[in-house]
């Protein structure tokens, strides 16, 4: 027990010397650079933090940005297992779909932006478009994790006349679980970059991209890195609340997992 | 069972292989490492396609089968693993009283809620036997089921399969390389060759199974034909 | 097509030694569109070498790269939005100072159909936009409010589409009344003749502002170090500018040719229609000071970010 | 011989038909959608294409983008599997660069579009940009492979005391070819996208994003559609040049690749 | 060795266990499925650490393993999977003499350039076996290294490590579940039971390997012996 508490305060403390060493790295750049205009002081943009936090707007803004970057990442997550392990089950689906994976993820935003602002609202078209980002990543991931599943095991289910499901839930699913949380810890950061891209993109009402691009347009640099540290700091919150519930999930399930 | 078939790319494995497996009995398979046993007892399982011929009279067999690696889930318990064979062939209750008795046969209880890795060589392997058994399939393929296991276990095991499994009207298949543990249970002892596999001599072992602790002599014939057959 | 223009157009050795006096040199940058199209008389002649001055001419697509050179200096003098002109001017502390100002209202609505003739028609309806809090925004909603109209209210605005985005929906029909700049307004035009150009925003700027106020678009701005070392080199400029701005509003037909060959719109019929509704002119700094600052005012009182924060003091207009 | 033989005429045939499918399928959504600026028929896409190919200035500019792909992917698989492989063989320094990953991943180009384009040419750009985006992918999929290397291997190459480099030649970068590889499909077709877009937003003399952009502006939707096009075939093409090399280096190599 | 301790979560392994092995013989350790013996050689062999206590005298040694698994790599040929370890301790042109050796020694040398999936399973064993002899460390550490192979191989390679390993002031510590081949290979025989670990019994074979073939009735009151106190 005591053993556990001074590990995590060693933890926190190092939390605590990683942040002030990529701040002090910061503070450098800033130094060398000598622009405020493109790299503010730190100081400053905690100051203007300081100044976005107590307006309500501030916390709008940053809730429904939330709320899309995770109803575009649940869709991700939810059409990429399923079509993943569709497309992986049947060659022939998966060379049927290959090629539209591979046009959705190198199709530029550019091409399409206009059908997309014009059927979805200007709210949702950064959920669409973070959908269309992050969704090839975890199917790409997905087909992998399935290609590399154990053909022993699946050959020892096949004897024992394991129903189709089970397989499913307890041979595959796990063993895509490395794949599939690599991928998610990929989206997770590209979700926040796209969906806000897409907010300059649609400028809806209340969106952290909306003020980027403002402050990116008045040359308020310390508010643009204000609300990019914002972003930043949200990513890295996800990232984190992930890593718990996969630990969680797959606590004691996988040797990987304690090591 | 009539002209098996099957290639490795450019190696023959099995070759025009003919062979007649009597019901109710104990086989035992013996042979050289890399003859071709394991493929042999695949295709009798149906777990990979002959390329030539058929095994007749499988068709509507359930099979157990213990391989010759454990083949474990890694990311469930002794128990999970268990249950996961049981589940789709039995209803909840008598999978778990099936996961429950078979657990204590093979002596790990204790172990039930333990993963693959916290386990030792030996109580993995006891975990696949716990699985075959539990699944009381018609048939029941081993290949070296009792590696790993200390003389006690083993002579237990195989006590088990002769006075239970033995009369529940199956059949059995297994492949050792030891030869006191074919003759302590074999019904009949099948010496292969190969690649390609073929068969060396098929001894039948006619000592009633009560009787092969005393017939020690009989037993020590059989043994010095086995011995001899398999060295040649 | 080709988008970019060659950067610097090449300039013939022959001429540099027919030349026996040294010519003052000056980089200048501007945007594709309709804030470089003034230009181009002086681009000609500074490629024939008629022109007083060693040009380098630099057309940029991207906003930002232009904004990155006139912040690290590597441009002397630049065509911007006018607002931005202020914004830099305050974000560098003076760095830049407004020369003169080039072009005036760009901004029409566009209507399919045919029920808008006054502000007062649009209550009621919905205008789409472009580019949220940009000058065209700020200038949109100050006419709404001088007509007793409310922004969101008794109209409404739509900022969803982007200029180009804008431009194909209003020819496909799915927006009815856009609010777009030039060229974006010809090129939706000439693909959709039910299409009319509904009101002109720089006609309506100037019923509401008093004292004659133009909107004022875009500007010429100069390095306050360069013209204050060279302010011999910047007038003569000056002065070669508004000759070449006059040339293209007299010879439109020679002019769009020439927008054509340096690339500014991809097509010289583009380029003529578009001539006339871009209100390219010259208006020396402190001729424009007025009504320059009442237009700062005006975006400052809606935000004032839009402005750099704080309204531009003397120092801002360039003294010839 | 001949097996193998009707197999590949089988599978182009079979590509044919996956071609026509969605070619239908875009003619479909052409004729529900109805709108020639939004989405273009087929066929005068196709025509406009064949007016394109014939142009220099078409190779040139799609040579260019292919450079500044290239460019990127290759800066971000070289910097991805080496920072990778050293940011998992130490905690500290994985908990030192995750955070800087993390923000890399997740912060929007628009804030430091103004600095890139100062720093870098504008022709650059691109190879800058899709390297920050593809440079995480790889990186994530490393150290998700790096933690799932046998640690049976591992242990064996630590008794027989083999030398460090051997170990991670032969049992570290065998073990990650399936993430690695996972990876890079990811990120080439993430590459195009990203770099097309920061072509449009950079505007170097020839690039395929360029000319999109300006397709764009002046409303001419069969060329936008026509550089889509390109954008996704040179997609497919690296990919399967890609599946190609890979599968040449694993061949027999990997259980995994056989079946 | 002293003192050794080592826990698994709440598992005692091994608690306070003390054992001299003696240099120069073969040491054979007998007991039960999971009493400890695994994690016992794991520590002598230093892969894993000990909790407590330490192992005197293995410092500079260099180590032979064969573990319970194969733990070959799958991306390698037999023959690569043996120059893997000899490489970082042989120069190019001595590790592949010694990968010949030993490949035609456990009779894989057909199958050099095969995967580990193309092997059945005594051959990815035989693979292991001729990696561990070919690295030819000072100790051999063995974790059951016969299972798995027919007669024949398995009694050459005891006979290979009788006459030459033996020789060369090696000495062995292996595990077997296996009374004959314990008593034809070992001198010293360790009787553990556990966990946690303890040693129940040590005997002392006191013939030498030549006359064991002759002497069948002495082996025989050994076997009894062990037979004895391995089933109490
Ligand atoms: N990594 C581990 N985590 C937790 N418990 C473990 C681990 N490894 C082994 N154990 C436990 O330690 C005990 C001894 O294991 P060990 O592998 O040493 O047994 P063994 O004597 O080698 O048995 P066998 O003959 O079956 O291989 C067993 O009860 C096992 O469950
Ligand atoms: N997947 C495979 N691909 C290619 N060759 C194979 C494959 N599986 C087995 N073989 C080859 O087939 C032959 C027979 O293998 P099999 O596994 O049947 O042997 P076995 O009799 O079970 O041997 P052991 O007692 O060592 O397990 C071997 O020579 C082996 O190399
Ligand atoms: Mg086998
Ligand atoms: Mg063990």
């Amino acid at each position: 027990m005591t053993d556990s508490i001074t590990k995590n305060k060693r933890k926190s403390l190092n939390k605590i010397f990683i942040f002030i060493f990529w701040i002090a790295v910061w503070q450098g750049a800033y130094l060398v650079i000598q622009r405020d205009l493109y790299v503010p002081a730190p100081l400053d943009v905690f100051l203007r933090l300081k100044e976005l936090v107590v307006l309500e707007v501030f916390w709008r803004s940053v809730a429904y940005s939330i709320y899309r970057v995770i109803a575009g990442l649940i869709l991700s997550i939810v059409l990429g297992v399923v079509i993943g392990i569709i497309s992986s089950l049947n060659d022939y689906v998966y060379d049927l779909i290959n090629p539209l994976m591979a046009a959705i993820k190198s199709t530029p935003v550019l091409s399409f932006i206009i059908i997309a602002l014009i059927w979805f609202s200007s709210s949702n078209v950064p959920i669409f478009i973070c959908f269309l980002m992050c969704f090839p990543v975890i199917w790409t991931n997905v087909v992998a994790g399935i290609r590399n599943v154990d053909i022993k095991l699946l050959e020892m289910a096949k004897v024992y006349h394991v129903k189709k499901w089970l397989v499913l839930k307890k041979i595959y699913l796990p063993s895509i679980v490395p794949y599939f949380s690599a991928a998610c810890i990929t989206c997770l950061g590209l979700g926040w970059k796209v969906s806000v891209a897409a907010e300059v993109l649609s400028h809806p009402r209340n969106a952290i991209g909306s003020h980027l691009y403002s402050a990116k347009v008045y040359l308020d640099s310390s508010e643009l890195f204000a609300w990019t540290l914002v972003v930043i700091l949200l990513s890295i919150l996800f990232e984190n609340i992930f890593a718990r519930l996969i630990e969680k999930s797959t606590m004691n399930k996988s040797a990987k997992a304690k090591i | 069972m009539k002209n098996l078939h099957k290639n490795y790319g450019e190696l023959e494995v099995i070759k025009n292989f003919n062979m007649m497996i009597s019901p109710n009995k104990i086989h035992c398979i013996f042979g050289p490492s890399g003859c071709g046993k394991t493929t042999f007892i695949n295709i009798v399982a149906s777990l990979i396609p002959a390329d030539e011929g058929n095994i007749e009279g499988m068709q509507e067999k359930t099979v157990s089968y213990i391989f010759q690696e454990d083949r474990l889930l890694p990311w469930a318990t002794v128990e999970e693993n268990i249950l996961f064979v049981l589940e789709s062939r039995y209803d909840e209750k008598e999978a778990q009283q099936l996961a429950d008795k078979y657990l204590s046969l093979v002596d790990l209880t204790n172990f039930k809620n333990a993963y693959p890795r916290e386990l030792s060589g030996g109580m993995k392997q006891r975990t696949a036997i716990a699985r075959a058994f539990a699944y009381e399939g018609d048939v029941l393929v081993m290949d070296e089921p009792f590696k790993g296991l200390h003389l006690e276990l083993k002579k237990d095991l195989m006590e088990y399969i002769i006075n239970y499994g033995y009369r529940e009207n199956r059949f059995f298949l297994f492949i050792t390389h030891d030869v006191d543990e074919a003759l302590y249970i074999a019904d009949h002892i099948h010496i292969f060759q190969g690649p390609p596999l073929s068969l060396k001599q098929e001894i039948i072992v006619d000592i009633p199974h009560e009787e092969r602790r005393s017939q020690k002599e009989k037993l020590r014939q059989y043994k010095e034909i086995l011995l001899q057959r398999s060295k040649e | 097509t080709e988008t970019t223009a060659p950067e610097t157009p090449e300039e013939p050795e022959i001429e540099e030694a027919s030349e026996t006096v040294e010519k003052g040199s000056m980089r200048v940058a501007a945007l594709n569109g309709p804030t470089g199209m003034g230009m181009v008389g002086l681009m000609d002649s500074s490629e024939s070498g008629e022109a007083g001055l060693d040009y380098e001419f630099t057309l940029m697509s991207s906003p930002d790269e232009l904004v990155g050179k006139i912040i690290n200096g590597e441009v002397d003098v630049a065509a911007v939005p006018t607002n931005l002109a202020s914004v830099l001017y305050n974000r560098t502390e003076g760095q830049v100072q407004l020369a003169a100002v080039n072009t005036l209202g760009v901004l029409y609505v566009l209507e399919d159909g045919d029920t808008i003739h006054s502000v007062e028609d649009l209550k009621g309806k919905t205008v789409n936009i472009s580019g949220k809090g940009a000058t065209p925004d700020f200038a949109f909603q100050y006419i709404l409010q001088q007509n007793q109209l409310e922004a969101d209210k008794d109209v409404m605005l739509d900022f969803a589409l982007q200029h180009a985005d804008l431009a194909a929906a209003a020819v496909e029909g799915d927006v009815t009344i856009a609010l777009l700049p030039q060229p974006h307004v010809t090129s939706a035009l000439m693909r959709n003749q039910n299409l009319r150009i509904a009101l002109d925003i720089t006609a309506e700027w100037n019923k509401v502002t008093n004292n004659e106020g133009q909107l004022a678009m875009g500007a010429i701005i100069v390095q306050k170090e360069f013209a204050e070392n060279n302010k011999a080199l910047l007038d003569e400029f000056l002065k070669e500018y508004e000759a070449s701005v006059n040339f293209v509003n007299q010879e439109m037909e020679a002019a769009a040719a020439l927008i054509e060959k340096y690339g500014i719109l991809p097509n010289a019929a583009i380029a003529k229609n578009a001539i006339p509704y871009s209100n390219i002119v010259y208006i020396d700094a402190q001729e424009a000071k007025s009504f320059v600052q009442e237009f700062y005012e005006v975006l400052f009182s809606f935000d004032p970010r839009s402005v750099g924060g704080q309204l531009a003091d003397d120092g801002f207009y360039y003294e010839k």
